[in-house]
């Protein structure tokens, strides 16, 4: 009976879950940032969980070294569904400048599938706001393909 | 007066107890003859005594026996003696329920120890020991009795030879313990000499009112004997060392039952042989001692990291409770005060056996090293934490019952006496209460959830003999704290009546006007006693809203209608399933007990390293603390009474 | 069929008024006001007032992973248990005139009520098998111990205040408590329970485990604490609980120190020249709405503004400061009272 | 003469809980124990003595504390009382015994496992 309910909430409180898989900082700062009274991206309804069970967007940012591969795809598959995973900067996807380093295992779309990717070194907040507003679309859709 | 009126069957109670001793001795060999033998020697007494409930609560007879009929000559008694008035059955009620639940449990839980013949005749003598001090009304019996039990006591301590510590705790619950039995005896003697008699109720008519010196003197003695037997605050070592090396069963025998005695003999010392209650200070020193052994010992079991020592540090902070209230000197107060005591019975019996289980299944009771057994083990887990919540005080079990009414008695008695001090007294039993409660937290965290360690894997559900036993402490733990007003109406408050009522209990004893006689006008008869509190608490109704609550609840969530996502285990191992380590995976960490309550305890560090210090675990500095407080009484016996 | 009746009177007393539901939008609503107010004081927009509903709804349709390690049945037993605690409890606060109850449980009861919902929490957390969990769930018992002494004492100097006052030496029940502020007066106007009242406004916070002192479910360290390992629909009847707590608490502290307030509504009723029916249920009406407008700004005084300029406390840090300076006003407040001030 | 059992008897009693205090040995502590004991068997025995009088048998119609025999019920408790002291030397020696055998020492200053 709540079925509605749900699904128009799902698309109102997405949780964000970090993980820094190798990354320069750079980005994780900036996800930070959309937080701030500037640009407060809470008003969107997104708050930073602390783990990942209750987490609904997992970002992800660095370029996936060797280390933090299997931590990475282990935290993923710890969040429960209906879940989203959003890689932030161009490292995720592409190695940016550590491409080719014999200890980087990125692009991340090798192991698993990467719903939303915010390109930049490093994205603009409104860019990552963006990304995660796309990331919350495709998580109502999600839900709403479960049953 | 036929052979099987009822009039006879205190003494077939006290009987029973040692006949099942020596049979055992004597057929013991054959297991199940001896579990025949004290299945039936532990049940007799329990019937026995409850066929004189109606009597003695409800109709408010004291039963007086004489051995061989030997009754008082010319005012003066010569035989010896057995009362029974209420408060007599009540702690006899306490002895033989604990004593027939752990004879159950030890069927099972015994069976794998050497000498359990032996074990049982032990276990009979101490179960005889306690039931006889409770229901004499002779001095010097009494003090056999103690003599009985605290025997039984220390070998039963030492029975499990081969742990740890049993022979070292045996060997300081003897000194101290002989201390104690040695100050009853003086006592008794010194009493002997002024009155020329040891029947309890006639030194209970010729004592009050004419204190010399060496009557001061005999009451610092029997008063500090009886301590030693409850254990109170300088004695509190020995318990602890004592509970935890014992057999499980037996520590619900010592924990449960021998701390009774002591504070039945401390009632009859100050309500009737002495009817020293009616002075402030009395009431002080008793209330403080009470505050004092809650306190120190729920901080002293925040602090252990063994299952069995930690329960054992419970016993004497709740026996605190039992003390204090009883100190109160008011009707509500010593209700109160019983009600705690059978409680303790009843919760504290469940939570040994239950680490008795544990003990059974992993062969360690150290909380460092156990965890997740709720899973192995679930019927126990289910059990101890019904224990546990009781004596956290939790709603609507019966320990917040009797805690309840300790409050509400403790503020009523500073309200009508206008001295702060008794409020401060409810504030210490609250947040000693709240103590107790995170100290079971702790063992329920470390024991029975969190994770399991790879020597616990192979630890299985206790046979259902064990299970039975606890069940039956558990069920009467629900029921006692759901009818609070069937409890008090006809066990309790007869029993704190029959504490005032001095007069009667030498009457039943002496015969008719007796009392009045020797003590003229200031013969203590049946006063009014009202049992009035300034409180509500109505546990039935409130268990059955949150019922229907949780019912309510429980059908909206299981419905399911909006949840279409079904909760999923898988058994093999898989990383969605596992536990979260940031990122890392699963490996074995339990947040032991030492771990748990840091803020608390940074906070208090300076107490705490002072406590354990003082706590040296040498039988010459225990001795002193016993030599030190029976000085205190003596100066204070011959200062003020 | 009187039964029946009766029944259902309780039933609806549990499900909708002043039980489950009402207690719920409040809860709900107060969370909501208190994350935008400081969002609002930090300079953000902050989310819709309506935020938790989105929340807890979502958290209803996600999936529950129960984790190997866990036991299974406490694991999700433990939230409901919690949540039925909290509703249950909250019958028996009453709102100003009106209350379902009058003899079921006094304020000692009530006291303990309060542990059970933190009580289920951390059995939930034990079961869980989570280090961060067993973390979170001893600095949640060190909070209870940090809170509960000096709460006790505003318990007592409230019942002996009031005792002494109606010349009954005691007074426990907290429905006799409210009736005696509505002849005369709300306790907050007598001045040895002002302490009193600051002391329960400083527990507030530390009672429902809001920002300074919600060192148990620090996210940041310890990774959600004792909710580390919940998900999907349990957790959200966590948030549910935690939420309808701060209504209980809260509408608790208007009991104790604010029930003269009813009968003002009352009188305010009768002036207008209504009477019957209508005003009965006008001016109960009115008493919710007083009360949830109270609830409010109690929030907004208590958890939002406290939590917008306070950076989260250390486990010992909050247990020293409940039991001295919060103290220490429960105290005096307590002497004052004894000694009829 | 009587004044003096009552002194000795308090001074054994005294004697023997200085010993159980101060010496640091499991023998010396049994010994103090019993010491104790003795001091208190002195005491009843004492209590019960009349100078000059008789052994105590007399029939039912005589009795009277003031009669000129020695009173029987403390001596017949001083018998109870000297059993049980056997009983908790012998115990306590075989502790002792078994005490000597898991730690190797008779010092009670090591004998302290449980503490804390």
């Amino acid at each position: 009976m709540f079925k509605k309910l749900i699904e128009e909430s799902t698309g109102k409180s997405p949780w964000l879950f970090h993980i820094n898989a190798g990354s320069c900082n750079g980005c994780d700062i900036e996800l930070v940032a959309v937080l701030t009274p500037r640009y407060d991206a809470e008003r969107l309804g997104f708050k930073l969980a602390g783990s990942p069970r209750q987490a609904d967007i997992v970002v992800v940012t660095g370029p996936i070294t060797a280390q933090s591969l299997p931590r990475v795809l282990r935290t993923i598959e710890q969040v429960p569904e209906p879940r989203c995973i959003v890689t932030m900067g161009s490292c995720p996807q592409s190695g940016n400048v550590f491409r080719g380093s014999y200890s980087i295992c990125g692009p991340l779309s090798k192991y698993v599938h990467v719903d939303v990717d915010v390109a930049g070194c490093t994205p603009k907040p409104e860019a990552v706001i963006d990304g995660l507003a796309l990331a919350t679309k495709i998580l109502q859709q999600k839900r709403r393909e479960m049953k | 007066m036929s052979f099987l009126s009822y009039q006879h069957f205190p003494i077939f109670t006290i009987m029973l107890y040692f006949l099942g001793a020596f049979l055992i001795v004597v057929f013991g060999k054959a297991k199940a003859l001896r579990h025949a033998v004290a299945f039936l020697c532990t049940a007799g007494p329990l019937a026995l005594l409850i066929s004189l409930i109606g009597r003695v609560m409800v109709h408010g007879e004291i039963i007086s026996y004489w051995m061989g009929n030997r009754t008082p000559v010319g005012d003066y008694a010569i035989g010896i003696a057995l009362e029974v008035d209420a408060l007599s059955l009540f702690f006899g009620l306490l002895v033989a329920t604990a004593v027939f639940v752990a004879c159950l449990y030890s069927f099972r839980y015994m069976e794998r120890d050497h000498n359990v013949p032996q074990y049982y005749t032990l276990y009979l003598m101490l179960a005889g020991g306690v039931m006889g001090l409770v229901l004499s009304g002779d001095l010097f019996n009494m003090f056999i009795m103690v003599e009985i039990l605290t025997f039984a006591a220390v070998a039963l301590t030492a029975f499990r030879n081969k742990v740890t510590g049993a022979l070292e705790a045996a060997f300081k619950y003897l000194v101290v313990g002989s201390i104690g039995s040695t100050c009853i005896l003086a006592g008794t003697i010194i009493l002997y000499a002024q009155a020329r008699t040891l029947n309890l109720a006639q030194l209970a008519a010729v004592i009050p009112g004419n204190f010399g010196v060496s009557t001061k003197l005999a009451f610092a003695l029997l008063f500090i004997g009886f301590c030693t037997k409850a254990f109170i605050v300088p004695f509190h070592p020995l318990a602890a060392d004592a509970h935890g090396a014992a057999p499980a069963s037996v520590s619900v025998l010592i924990s449960g039952v021998l701390t009774k005695s002591g504070i039945y003999g401390i009632i009859r010392l100050v309500f009737f042989l002495f009817q020293t209650m009616n002075l402030g200070t009395m009431q002080f020193w008793l209330v403080f001692l009470g505050s004092v052994s809650m306190f120190v010992c729920v901080t002293m079991a925040l602090a252990q990291h063994d299952f069995k020592r930690l329960l054992a540090f419970h016993s004497i902070s709740q026996i605190g409770y039992v003390l204090t209230a009883v100190g109160l000197a008011t009707g509500l107060g010593i209700s109160a005060g019983l009600y705690h005591a059978m409680n303790h019975t009843l919760f504290k019996g469940l939570l040994f056996l239950a680490a008795g289980a544990v003990l059974h299944e992993t062969g360690t009771t150290d909380l460092g090293k156990l965890g997740g057994l709720a899973k192995k083990m679930p019927h126990t887990a289910a059990l101890f934490l019904i224990g546990a919540a009781s004596i956290s005080g939790i709603p609507p079990f019966n320990g917040f019952a009797s805690k309840w009414l300790i409050y509400q008695a403790t503020y009523q008695k500073a309200a009508e006496t206008g001295n702060i001090g008794f409020a401060l007294v409810t504030v210490i039993a609250l947040v000693t209460s709240t103590l107790t409660l995170a100290s079971f937290v702790k063992v329920t965290q470390s024991v029975f959830f969190g994770q399991m360690p790879e020597e616990c894997k192979n630890a299985k559900e206790v046979p259902f003999g064990m299970r039975f036993a606890m069940g039956i402490l558990a069920l009467l733990c629900i029921l006692t704290g759901l009818f609070p007003g069937l409890v008090t109406r006809y066990l309790t408050e007869p029993a704190a009546k029959a504490a005032f009522a001095a007069g009667n209990y030498i009457n039943a004893m002496m015969g008719q006007g007796y009392a009045e006689r020797i003590m003229g006008a200031a013969a203590p008869g049946a006063p009014a006693v009202s049992f009035a509190s300034s409180g509500v608490w109505s546990p039935l109704s409130w268990l059955l809203l949150l019922m229907i609550a949780l019912l309510a609840i429980c059908v909206v969530a299981l419905s399911g209608k909006y949840d279409k996502v079904s909760v999923r285990s898988s058994k093999e191992v898989e990383k969605k399933y596992q536990l979260f380590y940031g990122g890392e995976t699963q490996s074995f960490s339990q947040v032991g007990g030492g771990d748990l309550f840091w803020g608390f305890k940074h906070n208090w560090r300076h107490y705490f390293s002072f406590m354990h210090d003082l706590h040296s675990g040498i039988v010459n500095d225990y001795s002193l603390w016993a030599v030190v407080a029976l000085a205190l009484a003596i100066v204070y016996a011959l200062i003020v009474l | 069929m009187l039964l029946v009746l009766n029944a259902l009177k309780y039933l609806a007393y549990i499900l909708i008024f002043p039980g489950f539901l009402f207690s719920f939008l409040v809860g709900m609503l107060l969370t909501g006001i208190d994350r935008k107010i400081v969002a609002r004081m930090q300079k953000r927009v902050g989310p819709p007032i309506l935020q938790p509903f989105y929340d807890f709804f979502k958290l209803l349709g996600k999936e529950t992973i129960v984790p190997d390690a866990a036991n299974r049945r406490v694991f999700l037993l433990a939230p409901l248990v919690g949540l039925a605690g909290i509703t249950v409890l909250q019958l028996f606060i009453p709102v100003f005139h009106f209350h379902v109850f009058d003899n079921v449980a006094d304020v000692i009861v009530i006291l303990y009520l309060l542990l059970i919902p933190a009580l289920a929490e951390i059995l939930g957390a034990a079961a869980s098998g989570s280090p961060y969990a067993g973390v979170g769930l001893s600095r949640e018992m060190v909070t209870i111990l940090a809170v509960e002494l000096p709460l006790l004492l505003v318990l007592l100097a409230v019942a002996k205040t009031v005792g002494s006052a109606m010349g009954r030496g005691l007074v426990f029940s907290l429905s006799t408590i409210v009736g005696y502020q509505e002849l005369h007066g709300s306790l907050i106007t007598k001045l040895s329970m002002i302490p009193a009242a600051v002391a329960f406004l400083l527990i507030i916070p530390g009672e429902t485990g809001s920002h300074p002192f919600d060192t148990a479910e620090a996210e940041t360290e310890i990774c959600e604490g004792m909710m580390a390992e919940y998900s999907g629909a349990p957790l959200g009847v966590y948030k549910l609980t935690h939420a309808m707590k701060i209504f209980t608490v809260v509408s608790l502290f208007v009991a104790l120190f604010l029930g003269g307030i009813g009968a003002g509504i009352q009188n305010l009723v009768a002036a207008i020249g209504l009477s019957g029916a209508f005003a009965g249920a006008l001016s109960l009406l009115l008493q919710i709405l007083v009360l949830v407008l109270l609830s409010i700004v109690l929030t907004i005084v208590c958890i939002s503004f406290v939590h917008a300029i306070t950076a989260r406390l250390r486990i010992e840090q909050v247990f020293k400061y409940y039991w001295t300076i919060v103290t220490c006003f429960a105290l005096v407040s307590l002497v004052m009272a004894w000694y009829g001030l | 003469m009587i004044t003096l059992n009552y002194i000795a008897s308090f001074f054994l009693i005294v004697l023997g809980l200085y010993c159980i205090v101060v010496k640091y040995d499991l023998v010396k502590t049994v010994i103090g124990l019993s010491v104790m004991d003795y001091g208190v068997n002195l005491l009843i025995i004492t209590i019960g003595y009349h100078p000059g009088g008789t052994a105590p048998i007399f029939t039912a119609g005589e009795i009277n504390p003031a009669s000129v025999f020695v009173d029987p019920i403390p001596q017949a408790l001083t018998l109870t009382s000297i059993v049980i002291g056997a009983c908790v030397t012998a115990m306590s020696l075989s502790l002792v015994i078994k005490l000597r055998e898991m730690y190797g020492t008779l010092d009670t200053r090591e004998i302290r496992r449980l503490r804390g």
